[in-house]
C-alpha cells in the first residue's frame, strides 16, 4: 500500500484571482474558460475562498458507484483514474462525490476530474500567492517505506510516540551501512539497543553514555575512514544529552568537524526517565524538577536554542525541522546526510511528547504543527556557504495561546507568563532572522 | 443426530462471511469486510454465471456504448487478492438462519458465520391476459442485454412497456438504431418518481422530438397477443400498438422468494434497521432486495438505486466485521441521473412536497433547462434539473446533513451548484 | 657516580642542557641520567637540573642534594638561591659571569672553577641571552669529564636544526674556548 | 627531545618520550590526546611524530579527556589499536568513559603519568590518581625506570589484546621523575615489536560493524530477570580476564626478554631477598633510590631485602606473599594513600596477601612522595632501620616520610 502525493489547498492564502483555473483551463481543454477547469475556487460566502476538486481519496465514493467500471483507483499514484472508453456518461459518480470532484464538463459532454497533471501540476506552477501546493511527502515516504526498516517490530515505545516514527524513518533513509548511537533516553529506552544482550536493530548500533556520544562516534568513523569504508556514522540523541551533559563531547566533534550526522530528538526534556527539565524546556513548562506549586510555576528560564549554538560552531550542515512538516524533513535528512560526508551534520528535530507533555496521542502532529505555525519553534536550514534560511517561514504566526492549551503542561500558566512566553517567540524568531540575513 | 448427519456437518464447508449477491451492494459489503477483517474466510455467491457487473451498465450495452466484455466490476484476481472465494453461477435457494446454513441451487450446503442478502431485484411482468403468450425481453442481466441487442438491427417498431429508467433507455437505444418505439406507461408522466410532471414533459418531449418516440403515458395494457407483425398490445382507451419486439420495463421486484420458512421478516423487500441487519441475528441484507427506512419519514422503503446499494452494502459490510467508526444508515432519498439524447437531468430528494414547503422552480422549456427546488423549513428537501449542472453529491449531502439554507437562501436560489460548493467548502471539506 | 647540578633561570635551556650532556655521557658508553627540578616553568624564574654520570648503570632516579659540581648558566641566580647547597669538598664550580675569579664568590670547598662571559657571547650569537651550550662547552672544557667532539654529536643529535644548529655548535665551541680554569685543590690540601 | 639517534639502536630520552615512542613501534592506529601536567609533553610527541609521519596514526586533538577516552572506546570498537595519555584531574574527568572500557573489554592502552590528586593543588607527581581507580577492572603496570616504560608500553598491548584477557591497561609511570627523568633507552627494532604484536586484533569479540552488526552494550533487565544473571556473567568474565593477566604479563615479559635481552620483572622483583631477614617494598621510580639504600644497608652488614611490585592489577597476592613469607618484617612505602586505614595502598594490599599466614610479619606502612616530593636514598635507609627495629605484628602507625618542612 502506497502512500501518493497530493495537491494541498491553502485557504488562507487564495486571493480567488482564478489563475490556476485558466491554466487548468488550457492545459486540460485548450480553452481559457475558468469554467472548464478540473478546479474551482469560489467563494465560500464566509469572505475567503473554498475550493472544488478531487481530493483522489483513499476510499473513494465514486469508484463504486460507477456501473461500468470505468472509474479505478490507481494503487500504484493514487490517482482516481476515469476512463473515457469505458464511461457511459450516466452521471453517477458525481452522486458518490461529496466533494465535487468530479463533474461534468457540459461542452465536452463528460464527466472531468483532475488528474493532477501526471505529477507537475498546472493549477499549482501557476498559483502565485502558494495558496496550492503540491505535497510530494508520500514520495517520500513510499521511498523510504520500500527500504528496510532497520529496528526491530515492537519496540516498546509510548502510544502515539514521535520518536519511534523519527527514528524509523530516519534510519531507513540513511541505510543499513551505518554505526548508530542511541545516547541513554527515548531511543534505547525503548528497546533499540537491545535487552538483555538482544539487538534492537539491524545495524551496529551502540548506548553511549549521555556525555560521551559524538565523542565515540567520532573514534569509529576516523577508523572507518582511515580503513577506506563508507560507514555513516548516526547519533539519534535526546535534547538533554545534547544540550546538558552532552553538549562538551557535541561542542568538540562539532568544532573539530567530525564526519557524523548528529540528530537530536528535541521533546524539551529528559522525558524516558520520567519528565524532568533540560535547559531545552521552555519556559514555564510543568516537569517533574520544575514543578508547579505555591512558590513557583513550572520551569523559569527560557530554553537553549541548541541548533543556533551549532551554527556557531560552523558546522557543515545544521537545520531544525518539524515531524509535521515532513517533506522538508526529508530535504533536511537528505542534506545532512550529505553533510556528514564532509564533516559534522546537525538536525534538531522538535518532537512532541504525548507522555510528558500531556495530550492525547491522536494530537501528535497536529501539535507539532501547532508549535511551527505560532512560530514557537523555527524551521531553518544552514550552510557555511549559504548562511542560514528560513524554510518554512510563519509571518502570520498562528497566537500560541493555541499551542499552549493543547498541552497539559502548560495548563497553569498565568497570563504573565503567557506575556512571556510571546515574548521570547518574538525575540526567538527575530534572532534567527538576524542569523538569516547575515552573510554567510 | 444420526451418525451419518453429524459427518455431514463435519464436512460441510463453513465461511465466516457469506454474500449472496454480487452487485453493488454485495462489492461494497466485500470491501468493508475486508477492510476491516482480513483474515475471516469470505464467500460472494452470485447468480450469473459471470463476473460481476452492474444493471444500470445493461443499457449502454444494449446501445453499444459498453463492450459486453468490459462491464465487469471486479475480476478474479481482485477476488484472489482479497482472498473471496466467488462462486458464480449460483443462487441461494434456502436459509436456515438457526444452523446458520445456506443451501446453494445446486444443493450445497455452506455454514456461515454471517450473511449478507444482496440478491438484488428482478423484473416485474404486469399480469396482463395473454402476456404469458407473447415473446417479450426483459433487462436485468448481461445476456438480456446481448439477446435485446442482437434484435437491434431487425427491430422496426419496438414496444417498450413501462417508462422507468430501463424503459427511457431501452426507448432511446431502440430509436437510435432506427427503430419505431412505442412507450406505454401506466403513470401520468414519464420517469415517475424521479422526476415532476413537468420535468418529466420536458425530457418526453426531447424523446419526441429527437427520437420520434410515441409515448403514451396514463396507459393501462388490458390484453396481449401475438399477431403476423408481432405483438400487439391492447390498450385501454385507445387503439392497439403493434410492434416487432416488446421490452418489459416495468420495475423490478426484491428477490425474496428463497427466504420463505427462513423466519426473516418480509415486507416487499427484506427489512433491516438502519445496521441493514435483518430481524434474524447474524443476517443482513442490502441494495436493491432491501427495504429500508426512509430518509423522509422513517417508513420502510425500496431504493432500487445504484448509489443507495453501494451506501447500504458498506454500512451491512462495517457492520458485520465490526467497524466501530460505523454511522447507521441515515435514510432512503431517491437520487439519479439521467442522460438521454446528448441532455443531462440530475433529481436528488423526494420529489413530493411536504406541506408548507417552499417550491421555487424555473424551467425554460425552449431551451429545454429546469430546475426545482424544494425547500422544507429552509432546508433542502429534493433539487431537481434538467440541462442545468448540479453537484448531485453535494445536494445529496446538502439533504441527509438537514443543512440550514436560510443563510444563503438567495445565493443558492440563484445558484444552486456555487452555493452548494461554499457550503461543501464550508461544512465538510 | 659523579652528580651534578645546573643553576639557570627559565627560558635559558637549563633542563636543555643537562640532557645534552647525558646524551654525551652516554654517546661515550658510560651511564648518565638527568633529572630537571621541579618548579613552574615560568619565564625567569630559577631552574635547576640534575645529571648523574657513572660508570655502572645509575638506577636511582632523585634529585641532588651532594653535587660534585655546579654548573651555573645565569650569572645572577647565585644572588636569588644558594646555588652551593650540599656542595661536597673538593668540587667544581662552572659558572657563566663576567666577573673575574677574585671578584666571585666561592665556598671553600670548590676548588676547581672555570669561568666563561657568556651573555656576550650568546648575546653575540643568538641576539638572546641563551647560555646553555655555551657553558656546555665550559663544562667539558673545565672537567674535562666528557670530550667536546661528544657535546657535539649530541647537539647534531638534537632538536636543533640547521642555523640553530649552527649557532649551538658554534656557542658550544667558544664556550669551550673561552673558558678560563682555575685550580684551588692545592689550596684546599693546604 | 631526544638526544641521541635511534639508528644507533639507543638515545636518550625521557620516560614521555619513551612511551610515545612505543606508542609509534605498537603501529597504533589511533591516539586521541588532551595536555595535561606532567602529562603533556608525551602528547606533544605523539602529535609530532604523527606530524613528521614517523607514526601513522589518526590523531584526534579531543576537548577533554572524557572524549579523548571516549574516541578511543568507539575507535577500538570499530577495530582500531588505540593510545593515549592522563593525569591526575585528567583522570578524574575521564572516570565515567573510564569506568566503562573494562565492562566492554576493549583492550585500551592508555598511560598514567602519575600525579597527586587534588584539593589541596598540586601539579606534581604521586601515585594518588592511578590508586584512585584501582578497583575499576583496568589492568596497571607501575614502571621503574625510563626503559621500563617504553618496553612496557609495547608489552601492555599484548597483555590487553590477548584473547583470554581483552582488557584495558594502565601504564603508569611517576610524574616528574619518569616523565621528565632522562637516561639511555635502548630502542627496539621495529620488525621485533611487529613479530612480538602481531596485527591489532581488538573487536573480534564486540564490534560496531554493519558487516556484522551487533548491539554493543545492551541494556540488562532488572531483579527478577533474566537481567542480573547475565550482568554477572559479565562481571564474572572480567574478573577471569584479570586473572589470566598475571600470566599474560608474565608471558609478554619472558618473550621481550627473549626478542630484547630485556628482562623485566613482570609481577614483582625480589631483590636481595634470598637470606634477607627484613625487607622493604616498593612501587614505581622509588625502587632504584631503595635498591640503592638496600645495597649501602647490606655493606653495613644489614640483611635487608627488597620486593618491588610492578603489576598493582590485577594484584599478584600469591608472588607477593611468596616473596615475602618467612623473611620477618616489612615495611611498604607508598607514594599515595589508602584512606580505609591512613595508610599506603600497596601496604594494605601486601597485608591482604599475607593474610592467614602464620606467623604475622610485624610491619609498617610509609608514605613517601606526595606531590613531587623526593624519597632519597637517605630516606630509604632510614626506612630500612625502621624495618630492622619492628618487632611485633599488628597495628602502628603510619611514617609519613617528608613530613618535615
Amino acid at each position: 500500500m502506497a502512500a501518493y502525493n497530493t495537491i494541498a489547498f491553502h485557504a488562507d492564502r487564495c486571493d480567488g484571482c482564478g489563475d490556476c483555473m485558466t491554466a487548468c483551463a488550457r492545459a486540460k481543454t485548450a480553452s481559457d474558460s475558468p469554467r472548464r477547469a478540473r478546479l474551482q475556487v469560489l467563494a465560500d460566502g464566509a469572505g475567503s475562498f473554498g475550493l472544488a476538486m478531487c481530493r483522489q481519496c483513499a476510499d473513494p465514493e465514486c469508484v463504486p458507484n460507477c456501473p461500468a467500471a470505468a472509474l479505478r483507483k490507481n494503487t500504484e499514484t493514487g490517482i482516481i483514474e476515469w476512463d473515457q472508453a469505458k464511461c457511459v456518461n450516466c452521471l453517477l459518480c458525481t452522486v458518490g462525490c461529496s466533494y465535487a470532484g468530479i463533474v461534468l464538463d457540459e461542452v465536452a459532454g463528460h464527466v472531468v476530474k483532475c488528474d493532477q497533471c501526471g505529477g507537475d501540476p498546472a493549477c499549482v506552477r501557476t498559483c502565485g500567492n502558494g495558496a496550492l501546493e503540491y505535497l510530494s511527502t508520500a514520495r517520500i515516504y513510499n521511498e523510504v517505506g520500500a527500504l528496510e526498516d532497520l529496528f526491530v517490530p515492537g519496540l516498546a515505545g509510548c502510544q502515539g510516540c514521535n520518536t519511534e516514527l523519527l527514528m524509523r524513518h530516519t534510519l531507513r533513509r540513511v541505510g543499513p551501512d551505518t554505526v548508530l548511537a542511541a545516547p541513554p533516553g527515548c531511543v534505547p529506552g525503548m528497546g533499540a539497543v537491545g535487552y538483555n544482550g538482544m539487538t534492537g536493530t539491524k545495524v551496529p548500533v551502540f548506548h553511549p553514555l549521555l556525555t560521551n556520544t559524538a565523542a565515540m562516534l567520532a573514534g569509529v568513523k576516523r577508523v572507518y575512514k582511515r580503513k577506506g569504508r563508507e560507514v555513516t556514522a548516526l547519533a539519534l540523541a535526546g535534547d538533554g544529552g545534547a544540550a546538558d551533559v552532552g553538549f562538551q563531547s557535541l561542542s568538540g566533534a562539532a568544532e573539530r568537524g567530525e564526519e557524523m550526522l548528529f540528530l537530536v530528538i528535541d521533546n524539551e526534556g529528559y522525558m524516558n526517565t520520567g519528565m524532568q527539565r533540560s535547559s531545552c524546556t521552555p519556559y514555564g513548562a510543568w516537569t517533574t524538577t520544575t514543578p508547579v506549586g505555591r512558590e513557583s510555576l513550572g520551569k523559569s528560564q527560557d530554553a537553549k536554542n541548541l541548533p543556533l549554538l551549532m551554527v556557531g560552531h560552523r558546522c557543515a550542515y545544521v537545520a531544525t525541522a518539524s515531524t509535521a512538516f515532513m517533506t522538508d524533513f526529508y530535504a533536511k535528512l537528505d542534506n545532512a546526510l550529505q553533510a556528514s560526508k564532509r564533516g559534522f551534520a546537525y538536525l534538531h528535530v522538535y518532537s512532541p511528547c504525548t507522555t510528558g507533555w500531556r495530550f492525547p496521542p491522536r494530537k501528535n502532529i497536529e501539535v507539532a504543527r501547532k508549535a511551527v505555525e505560532s512560530n514557537f519553534v523555527v524551521l531553518w536550514e544552514y550552510t557555511p556557504e549559504a548562511g542560514l534560511k528560513l524554510t518554512h517561514p510563519v509571518d502570520d504566526p498562528a497566537p500560541v495561546k493555541e499551542y499552549l492549551e493543547a498541552l497539559g503542561k502548560y495548563r497553569h500558566l498565568t497570563s504573565e507568563q503567557i506575556a512571556h512566553i510571546e515574548h521570547h517567540i518574538v525575540a526567538n524568531v527575530a534572532a534567527v532572522k538576524q542569523q538569516a540575513s547575515a552573510q554567510p | 443426530m444420526l451418525k451419518s448427519e453429524i459427518t455431514q456437518i463435519m464436512v460441510m464447508e463453513r465461511t465466516d462471511y457469506l454474500i449472496a449477491g454480487a452487485s453493488h451492494a454485495a462489492l461494497a459489503a466485500m470491501h468493508a469486510i475486508r477492510l476491516v477483517d482480513a483474515d475471516g474466510s469470505l464467500t460472494v455467491v452470485g447468480r450469473d454465471r459471470k463476473l460481476p457487473y452492474s444493471p444500470t451498465a445493461l443499457p449502454y450495452v444494449v446501445s453499444g456504448r459498453s463492450d459486453s466484455n468490459l462491464v465487469f466490476l471486479r475480476d478474479d484476481a481482485y477476488f484472489a487478492l482479497a482472498r473471496t472465494s466467488y462462486r458464480c453461477g449460483h443462487a441461494l435457494v434456502r436459509v436456515e438462519p438457526a444452523n446458520r446454513i445456506a443451501e446453494l441451487d445446486d444443493g450445497s450446503r455452506l455454514q456461515f458465520g454471517k450473511l449478507l442478502l444482496a440478491t438484488g431485484a428482478r423484473p416485474v411482468i404486469p399480469s396482463i391476459p395473454g402476456f404469458e403468450a407473447v415473446p417479450y425481453h426483459v433487462l436485468r442481466t448481461l445476456d438480456d442485454a446481448l439477446r435485446l441487442r442482437a434484435e437491434l438491427p431487425r427491430t422496426r417498431h419496438a414496444i417498450v412497456l413501462g417508462a422507468g429508467l430501463i424503459g427511457m433507455h431501452a426507448a432511446e437505444n431502440l430509436s437510435k438504431s432506427g427503430a419505431r418505439v412505442t412507450i406505454i406507461e401506466l403513470q401520468g408522466q414519464v420517469l415517475p418518481g424521479y422526476f415532476d410532471a413537468e420535468a418529466a414533459a420536458i425530457i418526453a418531449g426531447a424523446f419526441e422530438r429527437d427520437g420520434h418516440v410515441t409515448i403514451h403515458t396514463d396507459t393501462r395494457v388490458i390484453a396481449a397477443e401475438a399477431g403476423p407483425q408481432g405483438v400487439v398490445l391492447r390498450l385501454q382507451g385507445g387503439p392497439p400498438v403493434t410492434g416487432d419486439l416488446l421490452l418489459v420495463g416495468a420495475g423490478v421486484a426484491p428477490v425474496v422468494d428463497f427466504l420463505s420458512g427462513s423466519g426473516i421478516r418480509c415486507d416487499r423487500g427484506i427489512l433491516v434497521d438502519a445496521s441493514m441487519r435483518t430481524s434474524v441475528e447474524g443476517i443482513w441484507a442490502a441494495g436493491d432486495v432491501a427495504q429500508a427506512a426512509s430518509f423522509y419519514d422513517a417508513r420502510p422503503v425500496l431504493n432500487g438505486i445504484l448509489p443507495n446499494a453501494v451506501e447500504q452494502g458498506r454500512i451491512a459490510g462495517m457492520d458485520m466485521a465490526g467497524d466501530r467508526t460505523l454511522q447507521g444508515y441515515r435514510g432512503a432519498v431517491p437520487l439519479n441521473t439521467y442522460s438521454y439524447f446528448g441532455r443531462h437531468a440530475v433529481s436528488v430528494g423526494s420529489a413530493t412536497a411536504p406541506p408548507g414547503a417552499e417550491i421555487i422552480v424555473r424551467s425554460d422549456a425552449d431551451a429545454e433547462r429546469y430546475l426545482k427546488i424544494i425547500l422544507d423549513e429552509g432546508r433542502l428537501h429534493g433539487i431537481f434539473a434538467i440541462n442545468t449542472p448540479l453537484d448531485a453529491g453535494v445536494m445529496w449531502q446538502l439533504v441527509r446533513r438537514r443543512t440550514d439554507l436560510t443563510p444563503l437562501r438567495d445565493r443558492f436560489l440563484a445558484q444552486p451548484r456555487e452555493a452548494g460548493r461554499a457550503l461543501m467548502s464550508r461544512l465538510w471539506r | 657516580m659523579y652528580e651534578m647540578r645546573l643553576h639557570g633561570r627559565g627560558g635559558q635551556g637549563t633542563v636543555l642542557a643537562a640532557t645534552i650532556l647525558a646524551a654525551a655521557i652516554v654517546a661515550e658508553e658510560k651511564f648518565a641520567v638527568a633529572i630537571p627540578s621541579f618548579g613552574f616553568e615560568r619565564r625567569g624564574a630559577p631552574v635547576a637540573a640534575y645529571v648523574r654520570m657513572d660508570t655502572r648503570e645509575i638506577r636511582r632516579m632523585t634529585n641532588i642534594y651532594r653535587p660534585d659540581c655546579i654548573c651555573c648558566i645565569d650569572p645572577t641566580v647565585s644572588g636569588s638561591i644558594d646555588i652551593f647547597d650540599g656542595i661536597r669538598p673538593g668540587s667544581t664550580l662552572v659558572q657563566a659571569t663576567g666577573k673575574t675569579i677574585d671578584e666571585l664568590r666561592r665556598p671553600q670547598t670548590v676548588t676547581t672553577v672555570g669561568l666563561c662571559d657568556a651573555v656576550p657571547i650568546a648575546l653575540a650569537l643568538f641576539g638572546r641571552a641563551i647560555t646553555n651550550t655555551i657553558m656546555l662547552g665550559a663544562f667539558a672544557r673545565t672537567t674535562g669529564l666528557v670530550a667536546l667532539g661528544s657535546l657535539e654529536r649530541a647537539l647534531e643529535e638534537s632538536e636543533f636544526r640547521d642555523a640553530g644548529l649552527e649557532q649551538n655548535m658554534r656557542a658550544l665551541r667558544r664556550g669551550y674556548e673561552e673558558t678560563v680554569v682555575h685550580d684551588f685543590s692545592s689550596e684546599a690540601a693546604a | 627531545m631526544s638526544a641521541a639517534a635511534p639508528e644507533r639502536g639507543f638515545l636518550v630520552c625521557d620516560g614521555n618520550e619513551a612511551a610515545a615512542l612505543a606508542v609509534a613501534l605498537a603501529r597504533v592506529d589511533m591516539v586521541a590526546v588532551y595536555p595535561i601536567t606532567p602529562q603533556s609533553s608525551l602528547v606533544e610527541y605523539l602529535a609530532k611524530f604523527v606530524a613528521d609521519g614517523r607514526l601513522q596514526a589518526e590523531l584526534v586533538d579531543a576537548e577533554g579527556e572524557h572524549s579523548v577516552l571516549s574516541v578511543l572506546q568507539g575507535a577500538a570498537l570499530a577495530g582500531a589499536r588505540t593510545f593515549t595519555a592522563t593525569s591526575g584531574p585528567g583522570l578524574a574527568f575521564m572516570f565515567e568513559p573510564y569506568l566503562r572500557t573494562p565492562g566492554m573489554r576493549l583492550p585500551i592502552v592508555m598511560s598514567i603519568v602519575t600525579r597527586d590528586t587534588l584539593t589541596p593543588q598540586s601539579v606534581w607527581g604521586g601515585h594518588q590518581d592511578a590508586m584512585s581507580v584501582r578497583e575499576t577492572g583496568w589492568v596497571q603496570m607501575y614502571c621503574e625506570t625510563v626503559q621500563e616504560v617504553l618496553d612496557t608500553v609495547i608489552m601492555a598491548y599484548r597483555v590487553a589484546e590477548r584473547h583470554d584477557v581483552m582488557l584495558p591497561v594502565n601504564v603508569c609511570h611517576d610524574g616528574n621523575y619518569l616523565s621528565y627523568g632522562t637516561a639511555r633507552v635502548e630502542l627496539p627494532d621495529q620488525d621485533v615489536v611487529d613479530t612480538f604484536l602481531g596485527a591489532p586484533d581488538v573487536n573480534w569479540h564486540a564490534a560496531l560493524d554493519p558487516e556484522r552488526p551487533m548491539a554493543v552494550d545492551p541494556l540488562t533487565g532488572g531483579a527478577g530477570g533474566a537481567g542480573p544473571a547475565l550482568f554477572v556473567r559479565y562481571r564474572r568474565g572480567q574478573c577471569a580476564g584479570m586473572r589470566h593477566a598475571l600470566d599474560a604479563i608474565r608471558e609478554a615479559h619472558e618473550e621481550w626478554g627473549r626478542l630484547t635481552g630485556r628482562y623485566h620483572a613482570p609481577l614483582i622483583e625480589r631483590y636481595r631477598m634470598d637470606d634477607a631477614e627484613y625487607s622493604i617494598v616498593t612501587l614505581g621510580s622509588m625502587t632504584g633510590a631503595a635498591k640503592d639504600a638496600v645495597d649501602g644497608a647490606r655493606e653495613r652488614g644489614r640483611r635487608v631485602g627488597l620486593v618491588k611490585v610492578k603489576t598493582f592489577r590485577p594484584f599478584p597476592a600469591v608472588a607477593v606473599a611468596e616473596a615475602l613469607r618467612g623473611h620477618g618484617a616489612f615495611g611498604v612505602v607508598d607514594r599515595s594513600v589508602d584512606f580505609a586505614w591512613s595508610c599506603g595502598p600497596l601496604y594494605r594490599e601486601v597485608l591482604t596477601a599475607l593474610h592467614g599466614i602464620t606467623p604475622a610479619a610485624p610491619s609498617q606502612s610509609f608514605i613517601g612522595g606526595l606531590s613531587g616530593a623526593d624519597l632519597t636514598v637517605e630516606q630509604f635507609e632510614s626506612v630500612i632501620e625502621t624495618v630492622r627495629h619492628l618487632r611485633d605484628p599488628g597495628p602502628r602507625d603510619t611514617v609519613w616520610l617528608n613530613a618535615q618542612e
